[in-house]
């Protein structure tokens, strides 16, 4: 295994954080929060021009350097197949035909939890048309499991609801989805500090994704340098294997023979 | 004149506007967008040689920030 | 607050990692992984001589170069007041003068859960008597404040019980802990991975201090790498301040407008 | 002739041993150690001064790795 | 709100505890458990009958006192949505018209998750047929509420993995489902030990369903009662309605006044 | 082992379950509570007698059955050994000699942390001037243990803070109390509802002590009821011994074979 | 001669063996079963007038313990 | 007449006041308390044989709700 480059789909990457662009205070912001993060890969959300526009104002798209970054449109807001298909269509032609997307179709206005059956249906429609589809789903592990089998190219299971910040709520799901994918598994929603993202890197999740987490901090420049770190810290501590946990007995750090004063 | 629908707002044109020309007015020439005309995805090539028709229902997309 | 630099007594740090050099392979692997660790202070038990070895055999101080670190000698293995000055004066003597110590004394050989009571007897008369005292304690906050009172330099309760790698416990208990002190708070024993570093230092506290958590790692360079890491995310994620907790609703990272099919 | 006790082990040495000599003999001239005699701490700089008498209770150490 | 009774479908009962009948013993055991834990439903699996069989051997039914208890016939072992609903039919048939039924479709032998897919289109024609169904789930709170607008009568998402003993892994999704269900919620798979249960009914679910925990415990017959009184307590504090956490600052349950040395 | 006796010093109980007699709105309601908590030792404060009151006022002894319940005297408070050993003579006297106290030290006004310097002080005068003493300190082993040497007859460590309802911050530390303590082990503070308690219980601890769990419920009397439950089921859950958690491969808890469709 | 499959297995019974005969000579009579011919739910009213064919296949569930 | 503390306040009472008296005055015959005079506790039996003098510190507790 090399810790340095992971797959996804035909494209290879360094950075296994992924960052998106919504949320922040202006584009200036975005871009240096993406340049501190260090991610390859930066998601974007399609939707309708906005008309009454002056041709002089920015646009999102200006404050990306594609030669460093690699574009992931997604779904959000989508409730159904049908919209998030034609949604990821439009993408493609918007982006020059390009064809690595996120999927997501949600189930709830209030929670936004992913309406999975929908997903389905929708990541077969787009891999039939050429998609290498990155999917957005629950911590289902049999729901996971089929969408492999349906030839996404990363699994992404939420952490906890999207803009919750609440951290990896059911490790157990996510560690078996992680056991039984040939796929990079890739936690998507509900990271909301460093440690949440190290967490998800030391059991093996193969990258993090993550907006509200950097852009709702504080300081989101800063909060981008330390998950960059986070997820790297993650990586190495699963590549370099943790001590076994003893519940007790201690152990002692220091040698318990040549003390002043020998124990019985 | 012909009435369409833009991002789902009604609009009218003159006759024989292309596509092209829509873009143009709108001020989005060099803007990264995507159109839809009646559910049907647009090709960029094909701006120039499409008029748009009455009641026809043009969605123009773009990138915006998301995660 | 400057998020570079932290004192300790009368000494100035860069790095917020304290390793020990228990537990490893040979010298060698003890020097790489300090060196990777970044840690500025590294912990020293004080032992009788082995008197058998050859004048050529190594011993650890050859493999540290004091100009870079910080020595930290400690009592582990002492259970009483007693012991522990006696130990520490004798470190004093070895190491010509130095008075920053790691006072630690023991209540039970099986759990190695400190002796408060005695703790509190040492470090008054080691402070008497000239030393820096940074103090090994449970997470009690009243015997913390108490320790603080009477002229420590660092507070460092334990996460969990030495050599354990079962993280923190008792946030709650550290938590208050952090917040009642103005010395430098240091999380000692019981960090097992990364992400219990990362935790640590989002928490607020000054600096992690570990030894089992490297040294019996797989890889214990490459994890004396991911913990460098680990601690400095947790410490710009803290600076950082990150994003509330919303245990539901959930808030879309995508805008709510301009979707091709408006939610009602 | 003395008997001394050293790290808790029983040595025999001749009259009048200093220190710097026991230390010496011991292969331990270029090891940091420190020295503690009765359980008192003896300073470096007394070692070339300091006889041992039997009886005495002397511990040798030194600094090893430790967490 | 009634403490006392709960309705499912169109049968009403007191005793919010269900329990399985599989791993005892003998059905000596079984019954007893059965009794000590007042239950008043009982699920059964159906399989083929054993050949071989001599008539006088007894048979669990022989064990069931009908008059006391509902039978619950289950479809445990079924992998997809056709052999669901064979065997409930079947089930039906042996049961002379029985028509509650627990719906389970698994997803995978090796974690017994639910295939939440098979479940939807399961329970469709189930409840076509006739059938009042009580329907296995995960947590997923939008499949949950989908099962609920299908016309099932009881939503039974799992705590943890089937057999498992592992407790309520993601309480948050569990209370979105209670939230947002008109329709008893009951836990099903996953509690372990008493304390399991008395959580999920503090929580507000309706009911609790469990086998392991009584049939593997120690002593099955004490653990029946134990988890009687655990759901009972559980729903008893739910309705009284518990103090609020409060992180601290703490408040004595003492007079702070009167104290013969008044505090500053 | 007996489940259903207990004995503290030189008496003996039923019940497991202690309760506090503070927070209530008023005597007849914390005279309900007592009796639904089935209750056989309750704790008081001693606090100066208030001068402007009538004689036909009633007081707190009046609405407690000394026939069905033993008082236990508390030094809610008290911040000194001096202090705690006063209050608890004038128990002494004010209650005819009665021996059976709680000792509780505080090191905090704003967390109410026990002082365990000082409680180990007042533990020692106690002991040697004839009391019973059950002793409320941290969840600190050494310390316990060293209570326990000292003669107390109960050790009583907290749960969480006094008054806070968070449930056992460290059930780890709980857990080395139970295992090395030979006297009675009762969680005292933090109980908040009733899982709480059965958690406590099912860890082996003797009995449980609680206040403001009962007194501060929507409704005192209910949750004194759910109390009395959550305590039994705890206690008989941990005598008939809980299935053994397995974090996955999950296992059945119906027949694998006789399926219409066997699995491959 | 017909040869049936009763719950998986082959079995031989003389031509026009009723389901009645076949569960009174299975000792299936006292016991609550439920069966299924070729897929069809066969109900009790109807065990003494069906008669079982070469080929059939046959499943005899009963309830067991399960959760 | 003497000036007595009593629960921290101050009060005249007459010379020659006994406990008992005391207590009586305060309408806390009827009363579960305890008693103590400079840190002394009083017990009981001898409420009636002490005499109040000036200066005297006076605790008067009884039980009250606590947890």
């Amino acid at each position: 295994m090399n810790s340095k480059n992971f797959t996804i789909g035909t494209r290879s990457f360094t950075s296994r954080l992924i960052v998106g662009t919504g949320k922040y205070k202006n584009f200036s912001e975005t871009q240096s929060a993406i340049k501190n993060s260090g991610a390859e890969i930066v998601t974007v959300a399609i939707r309708r021009t906005n008309l009454g526009q002056k041709p002089s104002e920015p646009s999102l798209l200006d404050y990306i350097d594609r030669d460093l970054v690699t574009l992931l449109p997604n779904t959000a807001g989508c409730y159904s197949a049908d919209e998030a298909v034609r949604t990821l269509q439009l993408a493609r032609e918007l982006l020059d035909g390009h064809d690595l997307v996120k999927l997501e179709v949600l189930g709830d206005p209030t929670t936004l939890f992913p309406n999975v059956t929908e997903t389905l249906i929708a990541a077969e429609r787009l891999i039939q048309d050429g998609f290498q589809v990155m999917v957005y789903t629950s911590d289902d592990p049999v729901i996971a499991k089929r969408l492999e089998e349906l030839g996404c190219v990363a699994i992404m299971p939420l952490a906890s609801l999207i803009g919750s910040g609440m951290g990896i709520l059911n490790p157990w799901n996510l560690k078996i989805i992680i056991d039984n994918s040939m796929l990079p598994v890739i936690v998507d929603a509900g990271v909301g500090t460093a440690s949440d993202a190290t967490i998800a890197m030391e059991m093996g999740c193969d990258a993090v994704l993550m907006n509200t987490a950097i852009a709702a901090a504080k300081d989101p420049i800063g909060m981008a340098g330390a998950m960059r770190k986070a997820v790297e810290a993650g990586r190495e501590a699963f590549l370099a294997g943790r001590m076994a946990k003893k519940a007790y007995q201690a152990s002692p750090s220091s040698p318990k023979t040549g003390l002043l004063t020998p124990q019985g | 004149m012909v009435e369409v629908w833009i991002n789902g707002g009604s609009v009218t044109l003159e006759d024989n506007t292309s596509v092209d020309s829509l873009i143009d007015s709108l001020g989005l020439s060099d803007r990264k967008i995507a159109i839809e005309i009646n559910h049907q995805i647009v090709s960029r090539s094909r701006y120039d040689s499409i008029t748009l028709k009455h009641k026809d229902k043009i969605e123009i997309v773009t990138a915006v920030g998301g995660g």
